[in-house]
């Protein structure tokens, strides 16, 4: 064994209380440790995740305490998968945002680097925990740091999407709470795996209500409809690289949270009604915005709205193959996403409203990047041969195969706005002429900054030219999500080798 | 093929023969005598019997017929329609303003003598010339046509200098006439 | 009907009462402040409740103590406390970092009216 | 196996080669791009045969490659389009915008095409459909000229297609787990009723979106007009022809498996014949030659999918061998317009005028493809049509005859328009610089000239590999039925002998062609075209007398009804709602912090109270 | 299998005859004409005259290659498409290239020819010339119409697309003009436009645009322009008599069949005024596209 899964949340939580210490010391060090960090846990979680596909589930246990009572944690193929790309992204958000910008002076990059560490620690740990109180606290965590990195810019507007996060968040929180409290009383266990070995003893009624407040509390991390109001404004006022985090890690936290509870905790099979239509509505409303949306950034954060709906279609099917698209969908969101997010914001870089108009002729320019740009957008609308499509004829045949006419030919027609809003940013970028007077001054990229491009565009590649080099890691993932019982097993069989 | 000169002047007499039998006119409406043309050609002078037959362009007309006076204004655009027809064509001045003014002797504006200007195959007197005249004009052009002694093209083609001439004191030099269309 | 469940039934009520109290704020109120004093009254809500469900009548504090092992039964079920600790905890941090944006927003806006403050919307 | 392989890996790597080494100099660039083409094109046609089938899997799927007789036909339009139009290319696109970029795309739309002719399966279809869509896309706005527009309208309408392809592949697949074309073909007697149905039109709406059928054919005039000519030739010549192969697979082998399924055939007939007098009438009204020949193009892909779609052995050969003859003379007249737009400048028949001394090649190109197109007898397009109305005829379609034969006749009037607008009318001061196009331009137009009249003698040429695809496609061999070398018959055994009609066509037109040259030759002489009989007036040399503004304005008070709906309109009103309700819908995020509470209190309200219903 | 010397002869004397009947016919036209307007009208050899007077006219000038192409497309349409019509039932006289006399075929190469001649007259220059092809190609789309669907009527109720099976066909069932006379009416009707006579003269249009594609034209091109016009007339006329009336069997019947058919455009031009373009498009989509719906329906009850 390479490590522990405990490093994986303990590392970075110790790092963000390190990191001053170290900046103390050396001040570039701030920037450095939090790449070491990164790196450190990409190779654990990656080595783990290798030997938890090839031997078995790891189930760590904290403080000694056996797994009803004590807080375990879940190393399974599924979690392991999560993990993986959380930390490597995290790696990739660090790689660009390392020196994002020069005239960040040594206190804001201290932060920075702070609330990264927590955000990566927050997710890590909301994915792989096996305590819903436990999910609880980390999803605060995730919460306060992402508050705080939306706030990041001063002098803007940054605060007031900030706001916004805090209040729905903290909305959430206590929706979550309730429901923990009420799954507590019902159950008096906070164990994921000893919860759903005994939902079926708790009242029908309770049930739901939980049920429903958990779908709540998730639901704002997940970015689902009624509550994403939030998402576009932290995505929009967030620097660059921290809106690539929010979609490549903290949404799929909080995608993880929410099918690992509907799946799991209360052990639904076949398909789900609510993520069908939840999905489906979020990913309307949030496409048709991004249409008319005239800032960059903006119209991202809710094409990234979008996908989370897509993705919870997919799972909300319930089948083995939905819930393979759903994490496939997952893998090339948070790849591609991710990508679109860095890439423009460096086109966008020397403005601060983002404006997509300020982008006309930037090709010319930053070619590079431009072509990046558009590889991430022919990616993401699902254009073969890039890594988009495999995932969308996943998504489709899923549909297919349980018969769901209408939502393949709803969700289609949405791509269809999806299309058309990534070719105009698309056309603005190459074909037009570039113009003194409304576009931007070129920013030269860091050579750091595309070295990361360059990596997520890569990947993107692979996954287009070669889809099998990780559909394997995805089927594994989908067996294990949708075997409840294996997992309650794996859990409370060490809690009962440790009695014996 | 046929070169000797036998030959040759029965070719012409067929052509001179078909000439005179197929007359298209293109006349030129300048002035009043237009009026006289309609019932020349309609049912009861019937000027198509003798092959007389408008034309629409100089390019297919045979005869140009100046119809009355002409000024000074129309002049170029007379001779340049003249000067697109091709050979073999012909000239009618019309009416006595084309031969000495006739009521327009003293005009400031208009042409006295068509002769300086164009060569003149056959004048019909009158003011205005009835029809009947204008169908003894058309005869008597077929009969120098049939004699083959209609040859104002070719004394225009030999004076040229001379009536070009003529025609720059008319208008002067301000209006460049192009070269002219044999 | 005995006092335990009247008192039960006071703490749900009471806790969802604050709760209720808490939402009208901040669904309500257009200043910042109230907002977040609003939503630390949904916390304290959900903490009261959260305590309430631990209650036992007569119940003695979750101490192992040598010589009351038998008063297993009497005591308060000790996950609820932690649990509500905990949540105080992270309560006060939102708390700390709302009231800080307040700070900024108030700097930046010049005022604390929730709904002139909305540079990004659509 | 290698051979297909091959042939993609060089593609790719010209295409690359092109892209890179193309910085470093133009030579370099043109000899990589025309190398490439060659090899492959040579590749293909001497080691590719319909035997070689490669198989291999991708996340489960199987997939095989493969060359039919069929796609065999449509491979000879692109690779013999490709090179043709690629050496014209390297010339015309002289001293445009991102060149390197032009000719790796243009590589890159050349591999999708072959792509989509050698997939067996249709998932590798499908990747190299939409390969080609954006490729085509980004050639579509390479010009920076009316980008939003006309770029996201081919965009959306090549997804519209794509996306209803691909619905259609996936219910094929889940249905009955295999994407292999032979597979669903023969399977297909097993779906349900309403499948059967839904099955071929999802298809049929894909094709039909890049065949320009009627209610989808809007992209058209924009896509075509704005991409680059050198490309244009090459996008209606043998792109539009990817949607036409696809319909022909799915007429034939899946629509006739359905009950009634002849009903579809009628509808897709009907259509077709519609599409083709709408874009002819709305050819006939543009003023730009890019416009013209774009509708032109809708139209003449109307009478293909007419033959295709009534799907009788003289009609399929009719629509092949009129597929063929449009990849021709159409690519033929889009090199012609890109000729005189490098020349001139523009391609506005109103600011062009009277070319033809200054490029007489050019225009003799032009005057043959326009013969063909116009489909009268001595040249490709006749046999074509011919067919097509004998196979009408053949298969009692009468009314169709009418609506086509319309549309063909009302064709002259664009076609004169064309030669006229450009070529003919009055020579003008302005223009009185341009030279004839260089050689590289002229000789591959030349060429393409000269085969439609080749094809017009020996339609046998076509005819054959034709008539081995059609065997393929599962009709008995049509050998010495309906064609030979140079004969044409019909379903009634009337034939027609292109050869001595030809000659004869030819022997006249030069006797009278030399009489009237020669006749008093020596007393000839050229005058300009300011030298006209214009009552007397001189016009000037500024002076434009062309008639040209208002062409066929008589015409069109005669059609003023039809012309007055257009389904353009339709559609930016359609968009413009949508967009307005997107505007409306967005506002539901209001920018305030409360009203998301609020919206949070509802979901969850909303939530208790449908819990029965959606939990 | 005779020999090709005596196709090509064949060939030469039907365009001869074709020539001479179709310049006879032109100019018994024109004294018709004077004789209804009470004139006394030229003698009907008078074109005759007039063609020998323009080809000894000399022509100083052209405008180009396509000046002197344009009549040579005329020619090519007029004397293929005699070539291909049958002139007589037993075709002894007249062995000419009629293949089975394709209809389609000769639909198209009958509109080769004015768009040739378009051409022409498009390189003098003439905004005249233009104007006047337009019209004469929106005409065409007009009366082409009619004329197809009364071909189409006949050649779905007889099942071929040959001329010479029309023609066997009236040999037992009579003549098509009676069996199908909703065909024959809308054939008649465009007819008129296809003639060129008043009201329908709008291409050339004398006084009006100055005899429109031709106005550039004369001595040599107008000659050819005039002989193609005659064969021209001569073949359509032809292939009415073959269509509607069972051909001929001898030279006169043809000659009484046709003048027969020559005299409903002329008279109608006679008596009628000038049409717009769109008056007569309008026109050509009014009653013959209704008899020719009525002769497809017909065809398709019988």
């Amino acid at each position: 064994m390479v490590g522990s899964p405990v490093l994986l949340i303990a590392i970075p939580l110790l790092a963000a209380f390190l990191i001053p210490l170290f900046g103390m010391v050396w001040k570039e060090s701030v920037r450095i440790v939090p790449g070491l960090v990164l790196a450190y846990l990409t190779y654990l979680s990656a080595s783990l995740y290798i030997e938890v596909i090839n031997t078995d589930t790891i189930v760590e246990i904290i403080a000694g305490w056996r797994p009803p009572w004590g807080i375990n944690l879940v190393f399974s193929p599924l979690t392991g998968f999560l993990t993986t790309i959380m930390t490597f992204m995290g790696f990739i958000v660090w790689l660009y945002s390392y020196r994002f910008k020069r005239n960040v002076e040594f206190e804001a990059a201290k932060k920075y680097f702070i609330f990264l560490m927590l955000l990566v620690a927050g997710s890590v740990g909301i994915v792989i925990t096996g305590d819903i109180f436990n999910q609880f606290v980390f999803i605060e965590i995730v919460g306060i740091s992402a508050y705080a990195l939306t706030a990041f810019y001063t002098g803007r507007d940054s605060a007031e999407a900030a706001f916004k996060y805090l209040i729905m968040g903290s909305l959430s929180a206590s929706a979550l709470l309730i429901a923990i409290i009420i799954i507590y009383s019902q159950l008096g266990t906070l164990n994921m795996a000893e919860i759903a070995a005994n939902i079926d003893n708790m009242n029908p009624y309770y049930r739901i209500i939980a049920m429903i407040f958990f779908i709540i509390g998730i639901g704002v991390e997940a970015e689902i409809f009624p509550l994403n109001g939030w998402a576009p404004d932290a995505y929009t006022e967030a620097p660059g690289p921290v809106g690539g985090a929010f979609s490549g890690i903290v949404a799929k936290a909080g995608i993880y949270a929410m099918v690992r509870m509907m799946f799991t905790l209360f052990d639904i099979a076949g398909p789900m009604k609510i993520l069908i239509v939840i999905g489906l509505i979020t990913l309307i409303v949030a496409e048709t915005s991004a249409l008319r949306q005239e800032k960059l950034k903006r119209m991202l954060a809710y094409s990234s709205i979008g996908q989370m709906g897509l993705v919870l279609v997919a799972f909300g099917m319930g089948t083995k193959a939905g819930v393979f698209a759903a994490l496939f969908l997952m893998l090339n969101h948070a790849i591609t996403k991710p990508m679109l997010f860095l890439s423009g914001s460096f086109l966008t870089f020397n403005t601060t409203e983002k404006y997509i108009k300020q982008i006309t002729g930037m090709a010319k320019k930053m070619p590079v990047v431009s072509i990046i740009f558009v590889l991430g957008a022919l990616a993401i609308t699902g254009f073969p041969p890039f890594s988009g499509f495999w995932s969308k004829m996943a998504f489709l045949s899923a549909a297919a195969d349980e018969n769901l006419l209408f939502i393949m030919a709803t969700i289609l027609i949405i791509s269809i706005f999806e299309v058309v809003y990534y070719f105009r940013v698309i056309n603005r970028l190459f074909f037009f002429e570039y113009d003194d007077k409304i576009s931007v001054e070129p920013h030269k990229p860091g050579f750091n900054g595309m070295i990361a491009l360059f990596v997520l565009a890569f990947i993107v590649l692979m996954i287009g030219f070669y889809p099998s080099s990780v559909t394997g890691f995805i089927d594994l993932a989908a067996d294990d999500l949708l075997n409840t019982h294996q997992y309650i097993d794996k859990v409370l069989q060490l809690g009962q080798t440790i009695i014996q | 093929m046929i070169n000797d000169k036998n030959s040759q002047k029965i070719a012409d007499f067929i052509k001179n023969w078909a000439r005179k039998h197929s007359i298209w006119v293109l006349a030129y409406g300048t002035g009043c005598g237009a009026i006289e043309i309609p019932p020349t050609m309609t049912s009861r002078y019937d000027a198509e019997r003798l092959g007389v037959r408008g034309a629409a362009t100089p390019r297919q007309a045979d005869v140009l017929l100046i119809t009355g006076y002409l000024t000074t204004k129309t002049l170029k655009r007379v001779i340049r329609v003249y000067e697109q027809m091709q050979d073999p064509k012909y000239v009618i001045g019309f009416g006595s303003c084309t031969i000495n003014g006739g009521m327009y002797y003293d005009s400031y504006n208009t042409i006295k003598v068509l002769d300086k200007y164009l060569p003149v195959d056959v004048y019909i007197n009158g003011c205005m010339p009835r029809p009947e005249a204008v169908l003894a004009g058309f005869g008597k052009l077929q009969q120098l046509i049939a004699e083959g002694k209609a040859n104002g093209a070719q004394k225009y083609k030999d004076d040229h200098e001379y009536y070009r001439g003529n025609l720059r004191k008319i208008i002067g030099n301000k209006y460049e006439m192009p070269l002219y269309n044999w | 009907m005995d006092t335990t469940e009247l008192i039960r039934i006071g703490v749900y009520g009471t806790s969802i009462l604050l709760i209720l109290i808490g939402l009208y704020a901040v669904l309500t109120k257009r200043s910042l402040i109230k907002i977040i004093i609003g939503l630390s009254i949904i916390d304290g809500g959900i903490h009261l409740l959260l305590i309430g469900i631990g209650y036992i009548k007569d119940g003695t504090a979750p101490i192992f103590s040598p010589g009351s092992e038998n008063a297993v039964a009497r005591m308060v079920d000790p996950v609820p406390q932690a649990l509500v600790l905990t949540a105080i905890v992270i309560g006060f941090g939102v708390t700390a970092v709302a009231l800080s944006l307040v700070i900024r927003l108030y700097r930046h806006h010049n005022t604390l009216k929730i709904d002139e403050i909305k540079n990004l919307k659509w | 196996m290698e051979t297909i392989l091959t042939i993609f890996i060089i593609f790719i790597a010209g295409a690359t080669g092109t892209y890179f080494l193309g910085k470093l100099s133009g030579i370099l660039r043109s000899v990589i791009f025309i190398t490439t083409l060659l090899v492959t094109s040579w590749l293909f046609f001497t080691a590719v045969s319909p035997d070689v089938i490669i198989e291999f899997e991708i996340m489960g799927i199987l997939m095989s490659w493969g060359l039919t007789p069929l796609a065999y036909v449509f491979a000879i339009i692109v690779f013999g389009l490709a090179i043709i139009i690629g050496i014209y290319a390297i010339k015309a696109m002289e001293g445009q915008r991102s060149l390197n970029f032009f000719f790796a795309n243009f590589l890159l739309s050349v591999m999708a095409m072959f792509g989509i002719l050698i997939s067996n399966d249709l998932i590798s279809f499908f990747i190299f459909w939409e390969i080609m869509s954006w490729s085509s896309y980004f050639m579509v706005v390479l010009n920076h000229k009316d980008v939003q527009r006309s770029g996201i309208t081919y965009i959306i309408f090549c997804v519209i297609g794509a996306y209803a392809m691909m619905m259609a592949i996936m219910i094929i697949y889940s249905y009955s787990g295999s994407v292999m074309i032979g597979d669903f073909i023969s399977n297909f007697h097993a779906f349900s009723l309403g499948m059967k149905w839904l099955l071929p039109i999802l298809l049929l709406i894909g094709f039909a979106s890049k065949a320009a059928l009627m209610p989808l054919h809007v992209w058209a005039p924009g896509a075509y007009s704005n991409s680059p000519m050198s490309y244009t030739a090459l996008f209606s010549g043998a792109l539009s022809k990817m949607g036409v192969y696809g319909m022909v697979i799915v007429m034939i082998m899946i629509v006739q498996q359905i009950p009634d399924g002849y009903w579809i055939k009628e509808v897709i007939a009907w259509l077709g014949g519609i599409t083709s007098a709408i874009g002819t009438l709305w050819a006939i009204k543009q003023d730009d030659a890019k416009r013209m020949l774009a509708y032109s193009s809708v139209a003449q892909l109307g009478y293909i999918i007419v033959g295709v779609a009534i799907g009788t052995p003289l009609a399929m050969m009719s629509g092949l061998f009129l597929a063929v003859m449009h990849g021709i003379f159409k690519s033929t007249l889009f090199m012609v317009v890109g000729a005189i737009e490098r020349q001139t400048g523009t391609s506005n028949f109103t600011e062009v005028t009277g070319l033809i001394r200054k490029m007489p090649w050019t225009f003799l190109a032009a005057l043959m493809s326009i013969i063909a197109l116009a489909g009268i007898p001595p040249l490709g397009g006749f046999i074509g049509k011919w067919m097509l109305y004998e196979s009408l005829m053949g298969s009692n379609h009468y009314l169709l005859i009418i609506v086509i034969f319309f549309s063909s006749t009302a064709a002259f009037l664009y076609c004169y328009k064309f030669l006229f607008g450009f070529f003919l009318g009055q020579e003008e001061k302005e223009w009185s610089h341009v030279k004839e196009a260089p050689a590289m331009m002229v000789v591959p137009m030349i060429i393409m000239a000269i085969l439609t009249f080749v094809l017009g003698v020996f339609p046998g040429l076509i005819l054959k590999p034709i008539n081995d695809g059609m065997q393929f496609l599962g009709y008995v061999s049509t050998d010495n039925r309906f064609w030979e070398m140079s004969t044409i018959f019909n379903d009634w055994g009337n034939q027609v002998v292109m050869e001595p009609i030809v000659y004869t066509i030819f022997a006249i037109f030069l006797f009278f062609l030399i009489f009237l040259t020669l006749k008093g030759y020596k007393n000839t002489r050229y005058v300009t075209t300011k030298d006209i009989s214009s009552s007397g007036e001189i016009p000037r040399e500024d002076e434009n007398l062309t008639f040209i503004t208002g062409f066929m304005q008589p015409f069109f008070r005669a059609v003023a009804p039809v012309m007055k709906r257009q389904i353009d309109k339709y559609y930016t009103s359609f968009g413009k709602g949508l967009e307005a309700l997107f505007d409306f819908t967005r506002r539901i995020y209001t920018g305030n912090g409360q009203t998301y509470a609020l919206y949070f209190v509802i979901f969850v309200i909303l939530l208790l109270m449908f819990r029965d219903s959606l939990f | 299998m005779e020999s090709v010397g005596y196709y090509i002869l064949g060939v030469i004397v039907t365009i001869i005859v074709a020539f001479m009947v179709g310049m006879t016919y032109m100019g018994l036209s024109r004294k018709i004409t004077a004789r209804v307007q009470n004139r006394k009208g030229p003698p009907f050899y008078q074109n005759f005259i007039d063609a020998f007077k323009l080809a000894s006219k000399e022509t100083a000038i052209h405008h180009g290659f396509m000046h002197h192409a344009g009549p040579a497309f005329l020619m090519v349409a007029s004397i293929m498409s005699v070539l291909i019509i049958p002139v007589l039932n037993d075709g002894k006289w007249f062995p000419n290239l009629n293949f089975d006399g394709d209809l389609i075929f000769l639909l198209y190469i009958m509109v080769f020819g004015p768009l040739g001649m378009a051409l022409g007259a498009g390189q003098t220059g003439n905004p005249n010339s233009a104007i006047g092809v337009t019209r004469g190609l929106s005409q065409m789309v007009g009366f082409e119409i009619p004329w197809v669907m009364a071909l189409v009527a006949l050649m779905m109720q007889y099942q071929t697309t040959s001329l010479v099976d029309l023609m066997a066909v009236q040999q037992t069932t009579g003549w098509l003009m009676f069996s199908s006379p909703f065909a024959f009416l809308a054939a008649v009707l465009a007819m008129l436009g296809m003639f060129r006579y008043s009201p329908f003269d709008i291409v050339g249009a004398p006084t009006e645009l100055a005899s429109g594609p031709v106005s550039e034209n004369g001595g040599k091109y107008l000659f050819t322009m005039m002989s193609s016009g005659s064969i021209f007339a001569f073949a359509k006329l032809t292939l009415y008599v073959d269509l509607f009336m069972g051909g001929a069997d001898n030279l006169i019947e043809l000659l009484i069949k046709t003048f027969t058919i020559y005299l409903i455009p002329m008279l109608y031009g006679m008596v009628s005024p000038r049409y717009r373009t769109e008056q007569a498009i309008r026109y050509f989509w009014g009653w013959p596209l209704f008899f020719g719906f009525l002769a497809l329906v017909h065809a398709m009850v019988f």
